[in-house]
């Protein structure tokens, strides 16, 4: 391993680290609970970004603190102001809250959620059975995986700008459909 | 002149084609003439023929005349051949003066009937077909003109079209003679397959050769055979066709189901004779269908009302006698009784169609009477008929032959006292029910008034039949050594019946027969309905008037079910397999799309679903 | 060369049809009519020239490279069975152009056009000695069938159409893949990729392979000559399509079938054909007495006859898989023949539905008196259906089942009983449609000129075949040789 | 010493959370956040895979989803903008025209 210089990860590498995780993660879990029982669609965005944050802080964990970063400036910071900006646009007030609390009923989750439960235990029977012993953490900066993303994954940079490309004309259409033509319609519907 | 045998059936069936193709345009009096001048001109050629071949009769005792082979195929070479010998010489004689008569007859009788060409055009293709039949050299040619008769019987019962009973009439004649064919094409297969060929004469020889007497072959051959000319002679179990033939016009009746067609299976039965000699089983079973056949419709005809039907019955019961005769090895008197036969029952068909004509086309026996005095030419005509037919000795030529016939009975090895008393009876039965006729439409007063007096035309020919029908018998002995040089002669043996003897015995049945008609249909005509009277009488009275319950059993057993089993699978029921292919298929579409609920959290929870499916594969695999 | 002007005559004769049909209907029916005429002289010519001197196995050939890399040549080639049944095509070709003269009025280009390339795609389906040309000439034929039926058809043609369609096609790719896994076993062998028939012929293979492979080509043939099982889809492709259609349907596809078996069923698998035979016999039997008993139970007139060719092509299977030289030559003049006397039936069918618009029996009744020529020849041809000896029919049919009784008494002796049983269809056709009483009081004008022609030509045709079969006969005999010194042939 | 597979648990844990959110929520919005969450923790578990192996290809993994997700996320929400301006209502069980 070549030398490298001091990073804020050697201070975790003790039993902090692991306490940390736990936490993060009890924290993502909680949040997302919280997020989907929510009726009140910002307390559940808020929830989200809280689960995000905590997601964020495991990655860190595990030793990826250029994943942990762009979690939180792209995941936390961009999608969901994005998310937050749509739902103020929308402004579903508290008639959609109450309808939202009707359509809730405790008879809805049952089924969906034995489901989810048999696809958990068969993730947890799986996980059982592979061997992943507790490894020492050797971090991967933004070097190697830079170095990662425009080595093998040249083609995959490529695509992934096509997608956003794409993202971008599609929100863009989107955005602007409500412009003099969809009016133009509207007028001559009404 | 014996070049010419060729012409026999040519003409006729020359004559056919043009009356069915240009016939619709022409005049009455021009058909008339096309038709009857063929038929003259085929028996003017046929008496030729038959007056060389008896002056100078050929070395072999036959001649043969191929035109050109008509199916070449390895060993299998029928040819259009025909074959002159004593035996077709004198059918083919007969049959030609006979429908001459008849032709003659018919160009007055259907007068003014629409379809006048068209009747004309199926006698002509029958003469011809039947012509065919008596001269094929080979088996497949005789076979061809065994349908060509089978299909002009069936066009000419049906001729007026209009009322579908009598279509009816002649699809059942044609479909009952065509079950009989099957059994006879089957036969024809086993001789081919065994024995190599068609032609007759070969065949026979094979025949003789191969075969032992008594060999399960020859037995199969006979009987196959025999199925053939029973299902055509109307004899038992194929019998029920011929009375509903009488739908048809009086001069067919006279012509195909009395004089010609019918005697086509003794014709087959003769011309095959080696091969009932070398299956005596076979034999004796043609004596069995002619002894029952003969007294069955004998009884048939004591109680019919209509005319016709009377004397189909009787036509039913003489061919009956022939089958006994060929039964028991008397070929000579079979076809000595053919001959008389024909002469004496076309005439009475004749005589009898005079009399429907004369009575605005009324058949029932009942209604008619006294016709003594108002239609003299057709009472004594039918009165030398009924004679002859009837067995009045010595004058008449249906004594002669039945005579014949019944002295064999006796004396051959085959027959036996059974048979003969059998024969016997059944004069008794002829006698009984030709007299009865004759008293009931001739004698009394009468019922219905004449109308319309036959012409020259009709009366003619019934004379010169009834003239053949007395002095037809007289020509017994030159007849029988004819027939010696086609057909083997008769052996006697057995119980040594003299000639006389049973000539004399003869004669008292039919004198007894013509004292008790006498007795009860002049003297007393209440008689007979009182013995109908009592239980017993009514129940064999309708018994034997719808023939011994024959058709009524087969119309149960095999017409109904096969038409309502038709009707039942008239959308083929195979066809329902490939609709119900169709119909799963469908289903099953029908399933899957109603997964299709369009609601977005169903469409997760079956992603969802699917993922912890295939999870649960990996696991447990 | 004359092999493939046969066909471009018919092919381009079609698309001219159609772009004269934009000026006039009837040039594009004269265009068609000359154009079947042509060929029909040019094989008559062929047949009298020189009837059976071919002197290896065909008479004439016409052989170019098509796609070397895979073996396949552009073969056309003609033997005795092949002439005689291009013969028979172009006979009811002309006659079904001539039958659908007044018939057909909407689109007679485009009808013409089909009509064509059907007659085209069959006369390759008789000449292509090369398999891969063979299924190509087999789908081509079936397509043009397809839009007849379903363009020009009665009621419901689409789903006869339909039924058709996908009966043949279906089977036609089980015979593709029996096609190719001949053409694999024959490199296996050999080394030489081919689908030259000359060298596929003796190809040694497994037995199992054998049966299987001849199966795949059984069943594509078995569709086609309806056996029993799978007939179902020609009542109804019969009676829904037009005259024309229903003529050529009858009177050729049915062949194909019969040629299919006799080209390629028996001689490349002889050993899997002689064991498939009794089974392949006892279909045939059935099909006659099912194939008799069905059309007697009919009140469709056209389905009545249409039934009726299921049984006669029950004859023609027993005949072939009897597999001896009488009852070969039989199946060959009951195929001949029936396609005449079948085609003259259906152009009578034609020919009153569209004076009466129905086809329903129970509606006819008493037209003796109303059309006598129409009926006059209605009952010819049914006295034909049903083997009245002196026709045509009864001598394949005789020879068909004396043949037969050399190998099983038993099924001989039901065929013959099925003979009987087409005594009853037939009667009852012309009982319930031409006799009895005139109960609709129809009067409707009795056949045109041109439909005389057609119904007296088929007469004299019939009467010929009936009572001089020789040339025929003689004209098939080197194939019979041919077929009965196969190591399974007696 | 990380305890790779509790950490592949939470992930799996926050997975089945998503999944939960999608089925039962019927509002559009919560669908969406609720992906948001599946992606995460797919994300999630690529990254402590990459850390096990001691390969940054988990952290690219990571990289090339949140492009997806963002892009997703702008498309999606700009279809619920649109379909709320059609139906004015985001109850996915309403908006049901694609029925079979």
């Amino acid at each position: 391993m070549r030398a490298r210089p001091w990073m804020f990860t050697d201070f975790c590498r003790e039993g902090k680290m692991i306490a940390a995780f736990y936490t993060a993660s009890a924290v993502a879990i909680i949040a997302t609970i919280l997020m989907l029982t929510r009726v009140n669609a910002v307390h559940a965005l808020l929830h989200l970004i809280v689960s995000l944050l905590a997601v964020a802080v495991i990655l860190f964990d595990f030793g990826a603190p250029f994943a942990a970063a762009l979690e939180v400036i792209i995941y936390a910071g961009a999608i969901m102001v994005l998310f937050v900006f749509v739902v103020m646009l929308l402004n579903l007030g508290e008639a959609a809250a109450r309808a939202e609390r009707a359509l809730l009923k405790p008879s809805a989750w049952i089924g969906p959620s034995i489901l989810t439960l048999i696809l958990l235990a068969e993730f947890l029977w799986l996980l059982g059975h592979g061997v992943a012993p507790a490894v020492q953490v050797v971090s991967q900066g933004p070097v190697e995986v830079g170095m990662a993303l425009f080595g093998p994954y040249m083609l995959g940079v490529e695509l992934a700008s096509m997608l956003l490309l794409a993202g971008l004309v599609a929100a863009y259409h989107l955005g602007t459909a409500k412009s003099p033509r969809s009016e133009a319609t509207h007028a001559s519907h009404s | 002149m014996l070049g010419l045998l060729w012409l026999v059936p040519a003409i006729p069936f020359a004559g056919a084609l043009w009356l069915a193709v240009v016939g619709p345009r022409l005049r009455e009096r021009a058909v008339a003439v096309i038709g009857t001048g063929s038929i003259a001109a085929a028996t003017i050629v046929s008496l030729l023929i038959g007056a060389q071949f008896l002056s100078s009769p050929p070395a072999s005792g036959a001649y043969t005349q191929t035109l050109w082979t008509w199916v070449g195929v390895g060993t299998f070479q029928p040819g259009i051949a025909f074959y002159l010998d004593a035996l077709s010489l004198v059918m083919v004689v007969v049959v030609t003066f006979v429908s001459f008569l008849i032709h003659l007859y018919s160009t007055e009788f259907m007068h003014g009937d629409e379809g006048y060409s068209r009747f004309f055009a199926y006698m002509n293709l029958f003469v011809a077909s039947m012509v065919t039949l008596l001269l094929a050299d080979n088996l497949l040619l005789l076979y061809l003109g065994w349908e060509g008769v089978g299909l002009c019987s069936y066009l000419l019962i049906g001729f007026w079209y209009k009322d579908t009973v009598n279509g009816i009439a002649g699809q059942k004649a044609f479909i009952v003679t065509r079950a009989g064919d099957t059994a006879m094409a089957v036969g024809l297969y086993l001789l081919f397959h065994n024995l190599g060929t068609l032609r007759i004469q070969d065949l026979m020889q094979a025949a003789h050769d191969h075969w032992a007497v008594g060999s399960p072959l020859a037995v199969a051959a006979g009987l196959l055979l025999l199925g053939g000319a029973v299902g055509k002679s109307a004899q038992l179990p194929l019998q029920t066709w011929l009375p509903d033939a009488m739908a048809g016009p009086t001069p067919t009746s006279a012509l195909i189901h009395a004089a010609t067609m019918v005697t086509a299976g003794v014709y087959l039965i003769a011309r095959t004779h080696v091969v009932y000699e070398l299956a005596p089983a076979a034999q004796f079973a043609v004596a069995m269908v002619g002894i029952l056949t003969l007294l069955m419709a004998g009884c048939s005809a004591l109680t019919q009302w209509d005319i016709k039907r009377v004397l189909a019955y009787s036509t039913i019961s003489q061919i009956g006698y022939m089958f006994l005769a060929l039964g028991v090895g008397a070929w000579g008197a079979a076809i000595f009784h053919f001959m008389t036969h024909a002469f004496f029952k076309a005439l009475l068909f004749l005589a009898s169609g005079i009399v429907i004509e004369a009575l605005h086309h009324e058949h029932n026996i009942f209604r008619m009477g006294g016709l003594r005095k108002e239609l003299p030419v057709a009472f004594w005509t039918f009165l030398a008929g009924g004679c002859a037919l009837a067995g009045l000795p010595l004058i008449t030529a249906g004594f002669y032959s039945k005579d014949l016939i019944l002295w064999s009975t006796a004396n051959s090895p085959i027959g036996g006292a059974l048979l003969w008393v059998g024969g016997l009876i059944g004069v008794l039965f002829t006698s009984l029910y030709t007299f009865r006729l004759i008293f009931l439409v001739f004698f009394g007063d009468v019922k219905t008034p004449v109308s319309h007096r036959p012409g020259m035309t009709m009366g003619g020919p019934v004379m010169v039949l009834a003239a053949l029908a007395i002095i037809g018998g007289f020509v017994k002995g030159s007849f029988e050594t004819l027939m010696t040089t086609a057909l083997p002669p008769f052996h006697e043996a057995g119980l040594g019946v003299s000639e006389l003897v049973s000539s004399t015995v003869a004669g008292v049945a039919f004198a007894l027969g013509l004292v008790v008609a006498w007795y009860i249909w002049v003297l007393h005509p209440a008689l007979a309905d009182q013995a109908v009277e009592f239980s017993g009488g009514r129940l064999l009275h309708r018994f034997w008037f719808s023939d011994w319950g024959m058709d009524w059993l087969y119309d149960r057993l095999l017409v109904r079910p096969l038409v309502w089993a038709a009707t039942i699978n008239k959308n083929d029921v195979i066809d329902s397999i490939y609709d119900g292919i169709a119909a799963v298929t469908t289903t099953f579409y029908r399933a899957a799309s109603l997964t299709e609920t369009g609601k977005l959290r169903w469409h997760a929870a079956w992603i969802a679903g699917g993922t912890v499916v295939t999870l649960a594969i990996v696991m447990l695999l | 060369m004359t092999l493939l002007l046969l066909i471009l005559i018919l092919l381009i004769g079609g698309v001219l049809a159609w772009a004269a049909a934009r000026r006039s209907a009837s040039a594009a029916r004269w265009i068609a009519l000359i154009a079947v005429l042509a060929d029909f002289f040019i094989t008559l010519n062929l047949w009298i020239s020189k009837p059976a001197a071919g002197a290896g196995r065909w008479i004439t050939e016409a052989d170019w490279a098509w796609i070397p890399q895979i073996g396949v040549r552009f073969h056309l080639a003609v033997d005795g069975l092949s002439l005689l049944l291009l013969l028979l095509t172009f006979f009811l070709g002309v006659l079904s152009v001539l039958a659908s003269w007044r018939e057909i009025t909407d689109a007679v280009g485009f009808f013409h056009l089909n009509l064509l390339w059907i007659l085209a795609g069959i006369a390759g389906v008789f000449l292509a000695v090369d398999l891969f040309l063979f299924y190509f000439a087999w789908e081509l034929m079936l397509v043009p069938m397809y839009f007849l039926i379903a363009i020009w058809g009665h009621e419901d043609r689409i789903y006869a159409a339909v039924k058709f369609f996908i009966f043949t096609q279906l089977s036609g790719l089980l015979m593709l893949i029996a096609i190719l896994a001949l053409f694999f076993v024959h490199h296996g062998a050999t080394g030489v990729y081919t689908f030259e028939y000359e060298e596929l012929l003796n190809t040694p293979m497994a037995p199992g392979a054998a049966m299987w492979m001849m199966l795949g080509f059984f069943i594509a043939f078995a569709v086609k000559l309806p056996v029993i099982v799978l007939h179902t889809w020609l009542p109804d492709a019969h009676t829904e399509a037009p005259t024309a259609g229903s003529v050529v349907l009858a009177g050729l596809l049915l062949k194909t079938g019969a040629y299919g078996m006799l080209r390629f069923v028996l001689p490349l698998f002889p050993d899997a054909a002689h064991a498939f035979a009794p089974v392949a016999m006892a279909l045939g039997v059935a099909g006659i007495l099912y194939g008799a008993f069905c059309a007697f139970g009919q009140t469709d007139l056209k389905r009545l006859v249409a039934y009726t060719s299921v049984s006669h092509l029950g004859f023609v299977l027993l005949g072939i898989f009897t597999w001896n030289s009488l009852a070969l030559q039989g199946a060959v003049v009951t195929m001949i023949c029936h396609g005449i006397s079948t085609g003259a039936l259906f152009i009578i069918a034609g020919a009153i539905q569209h004076r009466l618009h129905t086809r329903e029996m129970g509606q006819m009744g008493g037209l003796w008196a109303v059309v006598p020529r129409l009926s006059g020849a209605a009952l010819f041809f049914a006295l034909a259906s049903l083997g009245l000896p002196g026709l045509g029919d009864f001598v394949g049919e005789f020879l068909v089942l004396l043949g037969a009784y050399k190998q099983s008494i038993l099924l001989s002796v039901l065929a013959t009983v099925g003979v009987l049983f087409a005594t009853f269809y037939a009667l009852k056709l012309v009982q319930r449609a031409f006799q009895g009483q005139n109960t609709f009081n129809w009067s409707v004008p009795d056949l045109a000129p041109h439909e005389g022609l057609v119904m007296a030509v088929m007469i004299v045709a019939l009467l010929w075949l009936g009572l001089y079969p020789r040339p025929v006969l003689t004209t098939f005999e080197p194939v019979v040789a041919q077929l009965e010194q196969l190591p399974a042939g007696r | 010493m990380l305890p790779i597979r509790e950490g592949f648990i939470v992930a799996g844990i926050l997975f089945t959370l998503g999944v939960v959110g999608v089925l039962v929520r019927r509002n559009l919005l919560f669908v969406l956040m609720s992906i948001e969450i599946m992606l995460n923790a797919a994300g999630l578990a690529f990254v402590i895979a990459g850390t096990r192996w001691g390969q940054p290809d988990g952290q690219v993994m990571f990289l090339f989803i949140l492009a997806m997700a963002a892009a997703e996320v702008s498309v999606g929400l700009g279809l619920v903008l649109e379909l709320y301006h059609q139906f004015k209502t985001l109850d996915t069980d309403a908006i049901s025209r694609m029925k079979g």
